[in-house]
């Protein structure tokens, strides 16, 4: 036992050393040429010049933006920082507590502890490298399409003072802040996935996936999205806080992942209910509340524009929160907290491309969309295809993302964004296939490359036993 | 002496208790058990999986009493833990050869 | 059982038209047509205007104000969004934890369930209707003292750009932001008053009775006191942040729903300790934290006054907290976990209509008599008249609001707020007793119309059984 | 039983006039009149004069300001507001689940209790004097190097619209904003303490050791750093956030109190397991976004400098945490959640005072070192001395602040903040001596009091049953 | 009549209620419980401090049948409880004296 | 056989089973209950509401052994579970008539 771990942390080891390597190494496709031009518009929200909400940019959007040189506005900061908090808040403890209270008790430790550990990895990942591929401006415009290069790296370029834009863009926030708003985003995406491979994966296993992943699909679709890449700039597909980069691709991310590593032992035999749904509800609502900063801090502003992202935010959940309880009540004949909650997150999902582009009147429809479609697709696709998604990474936020993604492109408002003037489903579904196809790929080749190094699934007598002993060597102890 | 066991419903308890008081019973203890009968349970449903819960929650109740109080416990717990539905439960009798109070190290009918 | 469901379900959806109806019917008693003068008063706290505190307008309070065309101001702005996360977080996970960790066990999760489908509902009633309601200008001057009409149904009339302002006091803060800190009142309220029928309430009926008093008695009542209704404006009670609105009326509600309903099976008989004070200190901690948004967020800006405002709530609740566990060490002997969260949550309701008026001694004096005076509540009040308010939601909220109101008429300092300079128990007095009547004749209507259409409690066998299992088909497995 | 609680009640209450006495004494050493110069330097972060970051002046740092009479912005103030939720956030429920989740299951709600009666009891504290011991100006400026006098007792001097400066330094938000930041830190400090005495401290004796620690400990030390005192303005010790005055501080108490008060019974042959690692993980989570408001909070604006902070915070923790789980992985062959959370902390604690000084690489570093330090301090050290610290309050906040106190010195960047222009590890040295010695010994004899009047531990039987039952007549009921 | 008490590894329970109902056994009262023996438990250790479980988890089954099950419901138990590892459990066949059933007061073999 | 079931206070429960363990008892199973008996518990009081405990947390050790070993066994508990308050609890003996070792299939003394 003593020496199987042993290994185990060697391989730990060589995973952390191996990523060093990796990230000197160049991983663009080599494009042809092509300037990102940015196209000017208007800028700040600071007191004396209130913004026209119709033309504020959305930085964080794909909109095009005019004065590349904005100074820091403080009201702007101060919202991205208290945005900062809400939205690591999702994590830890949310999203652990979300899927911690799903799990059998004798995995609850193990499965908290997979959010705080990716918490830990990807900021020290995207300090390292992560952020500058994903946010970087490449030299070389024909590879800025496609990642940031390594300019960044160690964040070396992030100045106190530096008058700085994201893709053509200008900010009215200091660098350090938007890099710690884009972190919280990199850390919440690869801990989504856990809910696919829930009760059975490998620590080691966990720490290597997530640092490569982490480096190798978040940060160059965000860079193709968000940071300057062909998918934002070019195609013009409309995210609006990452229904793409974010959800489809975790989504997408957990199917293959369940694919790969298999059904839990005992699935369909053992009883594996949840153990403590409070721990669920205090999730979701730690997910919901945190969500604002997600959605309205992608506004990079305090303005109108942000207060519409919070509204919509609010009520495409709980739309589809009392859809997916309605419909589980219809069939199944009980209206239960776990379907809130799930409804919740699949609200919050599906309305994030949206948040910044609708107006109440369809984010409300989207939220009654995700909620049903959702339920549709934790309860029934999953078993017609026999796949153990165990906590509905896919159900929830592959279904959900790809529902919001395709609804943003019906129902974008002009008279919310300017930005979203031009908008159609067609473009929102190239954006989706281009992630779902580079997140589904290098998925797979990621796991590959643990099976082979860390191996990817506990022993059966650890999946028995429970994560929480056989890994952590940690109990519960409420009785 | 003689151990009676009784599996009850566990929103009984209290009132079973008193009623073995009542009858002259001083000691007993009590554990939290699951059961297994003629009773069926409900089913939970979580986002479509179905649990069946076969083992309903009761509680298990035993005391050490001399032989003559035998009669009388049976009649109170009957009296106390019945609701008149499927799975209200069962007391079993077994015989005990020795009973010691730590404390003292009395043994005996005086150590109950 | 199975049919029951259905039954219940069948109701359920019954009572979501029934509410789209009765929305579109006029529930405004005519009045005469008088219209609401706007006294002009100093504004927002841009950099380069501070603004004077002792004449900042509290726009939520009562004061009138003078420009009613600011321009959003980014920091105010920051500060709103900040305080719209931080009231949702009040009631879930906050009050869904205060109230789940004091029922039994078999009770847990239809009682957070209750908070988080409140949460639910409550936001798509808001966006409905009652927004227009609350804080709608009605075009007769008349009605507009009793409603604020149906002319901003589906929030169409808020738009990213309009000037704005509230019953004639303007805002430095865009709409959606103003509309969506609103909400977070409107959601909350409703939930207090369950932990007056905890344990025993059917969840169709919940459903029911939310909607409704939502719409009959939360929205014009908001909309007598601060959308340009008769209390606030003409009769002149002073209630920073809710009192009135949010505490006494949940309190009276609860009361009249706890008197309705009737007692707990096995009341006084059976051991109803509460199952997890630990999750009942969580619940306070995010209430009180939570709380900073709501008392120090009514300021709707960030200024000296919302930062007045933050101190009193701070003074007041520890006051409370350490009286009520004091007054309960004398009676009872022993200093309770249970008291000390208590206490704070009675500090905490009581400083809110004082919280923008009085100054720090103030609090600390409303704080003390709060946490006595709710202690005396909780325990002898309800004993003496034999009603079965299972959580207090009347000894803290309706006792508690009722000091607070009161002593914020005796307490009132222009130091602190120049809208408080004319203040008066007597007239503090009398907008509780509008609340109190309204409140409790509508809340009783509504009962009754849920008891023959739902019927309001579930049957004795699930009660007994607990309502986890007998409504949500759900438990806790913590074993 | 009932004799003894009321005994208990007595000491508790006379402990409460004592202090009210013993505040009105002058605890001041005298010393010779020596000015206080206040160095002017840059100022505030407002929209229209954005803050050169590397002139921002850090008023909870050490710097010394030049403009002192800035107007209050509201972007700062939005900031500073949200900083104090998220520093309270951090007590309760953040330490309270930190510490409950570790401690044994007949000790829970005891050891929420503590953490929350010391938020009620610091506040109260806080508002009569220590605020004015701490951040008062002395008119004596000799005194004035040693505590702040009592001339703002009961926050008499708090005004809405006086200019307001402390130290010398303009801040650019309202006193009463800054009073209540201020306040959540003197909170948090003896709440932190708890962790040594664990499990065993009679709740009287609490009580009246947090009165007069918060008094004659907590509040000169905060003046020396940071109101004014010598230890600050004169020898320039550099602590952004208060590793010395929170940290170092409440450490050494810690130890001072693990050794006077002896070992818990059965330590080394009972089962002492965490009870509920989950709780722990929820505490450490919302320590860690609390910690946003603690640390780029203290940039007391919302700039560069608060942006700058937040990201070395984030990146220090999370550093931290994978190098304690590294470093029991390597010694015990298990990474364990316990590791993960208490890194975390370990990483918080540390690059407190270095969050506005250092560079992110700095906080790497910085990090890492606290990782692996703190580890070793809270498994050998105290393995090797045989001192019961029982949650590590000394292991983590004595050793952790000290390792970030020194190197703070070592690798402050003036880049990120000129105020650390002049920095050395000497002068950081002496820092920390000066906080040990004056802390050691007041603890000591704060302790003795407590000692003599309500006595230090409880009975062995109460220790025995758990002081749920004992202290608080209350128990948790979860199966 | 007699008492089967089974003492084993709790991931063994459903399968082993299968086994019983279907060697006939129609009800059964499980508990949760500790076992210390010759299986050797794990260790946890909380910032160095370790603490050895010797107690390891098992579930209590508790079933009482009439004479001529015993050897039946045995072979069942065995069969459904064994994984071949130290740890497995044990069986114990206690007398039983008297069975009533709460609900209607049959006694005896009826009762169970 | 016999088995001796013995209720003790919950933190005596690694002192028992030393001494069990030095007496020669090799396995136990441990239940968590909670009993009635001679010793009163505290009052709870939330909000004013009275909840007398009636029922006390104990632990239940059950030990299957034989005949021989039956007082050394009864006085290695008594020495390690008393703590001369009331409440110590109880040491009951019953007969046992077959145990099986669940993973070998052995019976009798063999089995234990
Ligand atoms: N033969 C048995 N041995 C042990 N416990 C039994 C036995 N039969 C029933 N029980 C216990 O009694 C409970 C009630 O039995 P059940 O058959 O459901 O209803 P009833 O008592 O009305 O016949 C079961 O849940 C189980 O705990
Ligand atoms: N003499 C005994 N009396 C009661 N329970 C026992 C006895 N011996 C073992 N047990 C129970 O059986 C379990 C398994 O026993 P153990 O010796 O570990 O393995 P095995 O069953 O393979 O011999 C123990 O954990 C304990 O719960
Ligand atoms: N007759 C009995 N049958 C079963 N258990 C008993 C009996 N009498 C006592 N007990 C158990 O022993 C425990 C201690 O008994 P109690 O009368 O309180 O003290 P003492 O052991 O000192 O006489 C009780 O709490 C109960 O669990």
């Amino acid at each position: 036992m003593t020496r199987r771990f042993q290994v185990d942390l060697k391989h730990a080891m060589a995973a952390v050393a191996a990523v060093a390597i990796l990230a000197t190494v160049s991983v663009a496709p080599s494009a042809t040429a092509q300037s990102n031009t940015a196209v000017p518009a208007a800028a700040s929200s600071t007191s004396t010049a209130p913004a026209t909400p119709a033309a504020t940019p959305a930085p964080a959007a794909t909109a095009p933006a005019a004065n590349s040189n904005a100074a820091p506005n403080s009201g702007d900061t101060a919202w991205m920082l208290s945005s900062v908090a809400l939205v690591l808040l999702m994590t830890i403890p949310g999203l652990a507590l979300f899927y911690g209270g799903m799990v059998r008790r004798k995995n609850v430790i193990a499965t908290v502890a997979q959010s705080f550990a990716i918490t830990c990895v990807v900021t020290v990942v995207w300090y390292v490298c992560s952020y500058s591929i994903a946010f970087g401006t490449n030299p070389d415009p024909g590879q800025n399409q496609y990642w940031g290069g390594l300019g960044n790296v160690m964040l070396k370029s992030v100045t106190m003072d530096k008058p700085f834009a994201i893709a053509g863009s200008a900010v009215t926030i200091p660098e350090y802040v938007y890099m710690m708003f884009q972190m919280t985003f990199a850390i919440i995406t690869p801990a989504l996935i856990c809910g696919a491979f829930a009760e059975r994966m490998k620590f080691t296993a966990l720490l290597l996936f997530m640092t490569l992943w982490s480096i190798f699909v978040y940060a160059p679709i965000a860079h193709w999205v968000w940071g300057g890449g062909f998918l934002g700039a070019k195609i013009g597909v409309l995210d609006f806080a990452g229904g793409t980069v974010v959800h489809i691709n975790a989504g997408v991310a957990g199917l293959v992942c369940a694919l790969v590593m298999g059904k839990r032992k005992g699935l369909g035999h053992d009883n594996m209910a949840p153990n403590n749904l409070v721990y669920t509800m205090i999730g979701a609502s730690l997910l919901w509340v945190g969500w604002f900063g997600f959605n309205a801090g992608s506004a990079t502003a305090a303005n109108a524009l942000a207060g519409a992202a919070m509204a919509n935010t609010q009520i495409a959940t709980a739309a589809a929160a009392l859809a997916w309880m309605v419909a589980e009540w219809v069939v199944s004949k009980k209206p239960t907290m776990l379907g809130l909650a799930s409804g919740a997150v699949a609200g919050l999902v599906a309305v994030t491309p949206a948040s910044g582009f609708v107006n109440p009147n369809g984010a409300f429809i989207i939220g009654i969309a995700a909620g049903v479609g959702c339920y549709l697709g934790a309860v029934f696709l999953k078993r017609a295809f026999k796949y153990d998604d165990s906590l509905d990474a896919f159900g929830v936020h592959g279904i959900g993302g790809f529902i919001g993604a395709i609804l943003t492109g019906v129902f974008a408002d002009a008279a919310i964004n300017s930005a979203g003037k031009v908008h159609s489903a067609l473009t929102q579904f190239y954006g989706c296939v281009g992630t779902i196809l580079w997140s589904g790929v290098v998925t797979f080749l990621i796991l590959m490359v643990c099976k082979y190094t860390t191996g990817l699934r506990v022993s059966e007598e650890a999946e028995q036993e429970g994560l929480d002993m056989a890994i952590h060597g940690e109990a519960l102890h409420e009785t | 002496m003689k151990m009676v066991v009784a599996i009850i419903k566990p929103f009984k308890i209290d009132d079973v208790r008193d009623a073995l008081v009542a009858a002259g019973v001083e000691g007993m203890t009590v554990t939290e058990a699951h059961g297994h009968g003629r009773q069926k349970g409900h089913t939970e449903i979580y986002r479509g999986a179905e649990y069946k819960a076969t083992f309903l929650p009761k509680m298990r109740i035993e005391a050490v009493i001399q032989d003559e109080l035998v009669a009388k416990a049976i009649e109170a717990i009957k009296g106390a833990a019945s609701s008149d539905k499927i799975g209200d439960g069962k007391i079993f009798v077994l015989p005990v050869e020795e009973a010691v109070r730590i404390r003292t190290g009395e043994t005996g009918l005086t150590a109950l």
